[in-house]
């Protein structure tokens, strides 16, 4: 009976990470740092938004509905509506953001929602002029 | 003589808990990650005994756990816990190794006629591969056990601890039984190259698939006692036994310690290549140790 | 063979409704109410999840319960089957087929029983809305008490719906089963509906008598 | 090439559609023994896909089979239609094995029939009992918000074109407003002023 002794006994060496340091994430009390560029939860600089619909007809889910805002923020929006995203249906694909005309509508890499009623996934973008600056 | 036996009852829970906890620690660490806490097996085992509904199929299927929580509390009883002291000792002195042996088999006999009545058939499926490893594994073990027997004369456990005190410790005198023994102990704990009953991608935790809430919390308990038990029965076999609580603590941990790094880092054997190799390497083992015993005593 | 069609039965845990009456009676609700929520607390530290791979939201459970973000550093655990879970998580659309055969699932878990979804696709339909053989609102056929959202959702995203989850049961909050057992018949319509009367085997509904049946 | 020659004395023509594709159109009646004699003998081992398009003005459906040869350089598609109302293939599963899982599919989507078949049962859906749902005249639209009905929250949705020309039509109020109130008041100044004019032409 030939017996790999190498084959036996390396796996052993798996137990030299007891004395390591994990490498796990933990969560709730450690964020790591989200890549620029990463396709979060919108954003809609509100002062140079158009209300032009574009991003509503580009919409291959359905996602987008233009509605009133609170008050006015860009004299020059021409409906008066803004867009409001379903995350119900929104897929993320940034179609939206590359079609819109004043380039208002953009992606924050905050990513996060969980919630326990399935009706609050209505989302009204955050007015952000960029990533990393509020002015709302 | 009751009230020391649930005070053991409650050590072993205890302890046996605490040991599943480490285990997890120390499974969470190997593979690079933080563990969970060492009481997590306590608030499992609270949640299940609390949930608001088991499923059940008839009085049969109530007496499969039931049935191998008594082998594994009766396992419990009969092993001398502490060699020097009068603890248990009265109950002690009517077992001798061979009804342990016995008590052993009856767990997972009893847990057979309980999942047969649940007829699901991935449990049945879990009993037959869990009966097929047993053969291999009480090859080795009762071989190094009649090793032990012979070396010390008697079958009574309490003779051989004493035995060890004068002669020295087993593990030294017969290391080739021990060497067997250790292997199929790695079986009986259902750590890895054998863990074949309850492997969770192929037959959904077997034996266990179709027991729920309370049920399952009395196989997580009775896993616990049964665990702490055979650890102890090593202890007393090979290592002399122990005097105190931290010799026992710290005797059982050393055998764990060995017996769940076997388990994490190697990968799991197929129901054949489990029994082959069993009936190989180990049972050789084990009969050169007792082959020397006989002959060289 | 499964044995499953003879009829399940239900069994009360130690502090079930006779209980609670006697403490009542022997004025000693208050304890009651502490062991309650003591056992609340248990719970909701040892969630035993089934992770059941509906659609892409599979792709994110592996790093989610493996060593990146470790998932049983707060007591979540993956097991096998469906009788030992606390939880279910739906990962993404759900086919009519694939309904049917959650819906068994999730019958099939003992109570107290959660539900978790992940993605949009679930909340209201996401990329699916327009297919002929995808559910758009899953609280419809099966109460959800967790609703994560991401097109798919990262792993941070599933903790954060675990934390949820967590605290829902800690405080006590009304839990889907609760509400699917009050409404058992709005549910089952809705899954009738859908599909086409063919749910089946058809335990919960023997359970309530409506189907004519009882509890064994 | 042998097969060109071959199709040819069948009065059959191979169409090459670029440099790995070419296509043969057949009749139904001659589709059977024209793919038996490709794997025969032409050694058309593979069978890609069996593609089946709706030509519901016609009233036919358009079924292609693609086939390869061990090789892997190039593609043959044989195609034939069949009519819509009785929608029936001979089936290849004895030929090639892959056929079975496709035909099945074919007949949960298309309702074409395959006599023969073995497992012609239920695939993707199951109980349906719908006109197939790839058809062209089954209203995938219709039939979605019959039985999945939207989540009924985003009701006050707008539409922005009427929207732009409400706000249009207000702008253009208001300018009209302004310019009349803009010129009531130059009325009134009007008014006003002549009384001063005349005071002061007094």
């Amino acid at each position: 009976m030939a017996i790999d002794i190498k084959g036996v006994l390396s796996p052993l060496s798996a137990i030299g990470t007891l004395f390591e340091h994990p490498r796990t994430l933990t969560y709730p009390e450690v964020t790591k740092d989200i890549l620029v560029g990463y396709r979060g939860f919108h954003i809609n600089n509100l002062e140079t938004c158009i209300g032009c619909a574009s991003c509503e007809e580009v919409c291959m889910n359905d996602a987008i509905d233009m509605i009133h805002p609170d008050k006015e923020y860009n004299p020059k929006n021409t409906s008066g509506c803004i867009p409001r995203i379903d995350y119900g249906r929104c897929c993320w694909c940034s179609l939206c953001t590359d079609v819109c005309p004043p380039s208002s509508l953009k992606l924050d890499n905050i990513c996060i929602h969980a919630d326990c009623d399935p009706d609050n996934f209505l989302y009204m973008p955050k007015n952000i002029k960029n990533i990393g600056e509020d002015v709302s | 003589m009751v009230f020391q036996i649930i005070l053991l009852i409650m050590l072993a829970y205890v302890v046996g808990f605490i040991y599943f906890g480490l285990y997890r620690n120390i499974t969470a660490r190997i593979q690079g990650r933080y563990r969970p806490t060492v009481y997590q097996s306590f608030y499992d085992s609270i949640k299940l005994f609390s949930k608001k509904q088991s499923v059940s199929y008839g009085w049969m299927f109530y007496l499969g756990p039931i049935i191998m929580a008594t082998g594994a509390v009766l396992t419990l009883i009969l092993v001398p816990v502490f060699s020097d002291s009068d603890f248990l000792r009265s109950v002690t002195s009517q077992g001798n190794l061979f009804v342990l042996l016995y008590l052993m088999v009856l767990g997972p006999l009893g847990n057979a006629l309980a999942v047969g009545t649940g007829g699901n058939p991935f449990g049945v499926m879990g009993v037959v591969r869990g009966l097929t490893r047993l053969i291999g594994l009480e090859l080795p073990f009762y071989i190094a056990v009649v090793g032990l027997i012979i070396a010390a004369n008697s079958s009574d456990i309490v003779h051989i601890i004493d035995m060890q005190k004068i002669g020295g410790l087993n593990i030294i005198n017969h290391p080739l039984l021990f060497i067997g023994a250790m292997i199929s102990m790695v079986g009986f704990f259902g750590e890895s190259p054998f863990d074949i009953p309850g492997a969770p991608q192929e037959v959904y935790s077997g034996p266990r698939t179709e027991f729920s809430g309370k049920f399952l919390a009395l196989l997580m308990s009775q896993g616990s006692l049964f665990a702490f038990a055979k650890l102890v029965l090593i202890v007393d076999l090979f290592l002399g036994g122990a005097d105190s609580l931290e010799m026992l603590v710290l005797k059982t941990f050393a055998i764990f310690v060995s017996i769940i790094f076997i388990g994490i880092v190697y990968g799991r054997y197929k129901v054949e290549q489990a029994v082959d190799f069993l009936m190989k390497l180990p049972t050789l083992i084990a009969v050169l140790g007792l082959a020397r015993v006989v002959w060289f005593g | 063979m499964f044995g499953l069609d003879k009829g399940d039965k239900m069994e009360s845990g130690f502090y079930g409704s006779s209980l609670k009456c006697k403490f009542e009676e022997s004025g000693l609700a208050n304890t009651h109410a502490i062991m309650e929520k003591a056992v609340r607390w248990f719970e909701s530290r040892s969630i035993f999840v089934v992770a059941y791979g509906t659609g892409c939201g599979a792709i994110e459970m592996p790093p989610t319960f493996t060593s990146r973000y470790d998932a049983e550093r707060m007591g979540v655990v993956g097991v096998a089957t469906p009788r030992q879970a606390d939880l279910i998580i739906l990962s993404g659309y759900l086919a009519y087929k694939t309904l049917r055969r959650v819906i068994r699932t999730y019958e099939q878990m003992q109570k107290p029983r959660y539900i978790m979804s992940l993605g949009s696709c679930p909340i209201n339909g996401g990329m699916y809305w327009d297919s002929y053989n995808t559910i758009k609102k899953l609280d419809d056929y099966i109460p959800v008490d967790v609703a994560v959202t991401g097109c798919m959702p990262r792993p941070e995203a599933v903790i954060d719906g675990f934390v949820l989850l967590q605290e829902r049961i800690r405080n006590g909050e009304k839990a889907g089963w609760e509400k699917y057992d009050e409404n058992l018949k709005f549910y089952k319509d809705n899954q009738k509906r859908v599909l086409g009367g063919h749910v089946d085997p058809a335990y919960e509904t023997d359970w309530y008598n409506l189907n004519g049946g009882g509890i064994a | 090439m042998d097969l060109a020659s071959k199709l040819e004395k069948l009065s059959l023509e191979l169409v090459q559609k670029n440099d790995y594709l070419y296509k043969v159109s057949v009749k139904i009646d001659q589709l059977e023994s024209l793919l038996l004699s490709f794997i025969n003998e032409f050694n058309y081992i593979t069978l890609d896909s069996i593609n089946c398009r709706d030509d519901l003005e016609d009233g036919l459906f358009t079924i292609t089979y693609c086939l390869q040869t061990e090789a892997r350089d190039h593609i043959v598609m044989v195609q034939t239609s069949i009519e819509r109302e009785t929608a029936s293939l001979p089936t290849m599963h004895t030929i090639w094995p892959q056929a079975e899982i496709m035909e099945r599919e074919m007949h949960e989507m298309f309702g074409v029939d395959f006599p023969g078949h073995p497992t012609l049962i239920d695939f993707a859906l199951e109980y349906w009992d719908n006109i197939p749902p790839l058809r062209r005249d089954f209203d995938t639209l219709e039939y979605v918000n019959s039985m999945n009905p939207f989540r009924g929250q985003r009701t006050d949705a707008l539409d922005t074109k009427e929207e732009m020309k409400k706000k249009r039509e207000a702008k253009k109020a208001a300018k009209l407003k302004a310019e009349q109130e803009a010129a009531a008041k130059a009325a009134q100044e009007e008014q006003n002023n002549p009384k001063q004019e005349v005071s002061g032409d007094e």
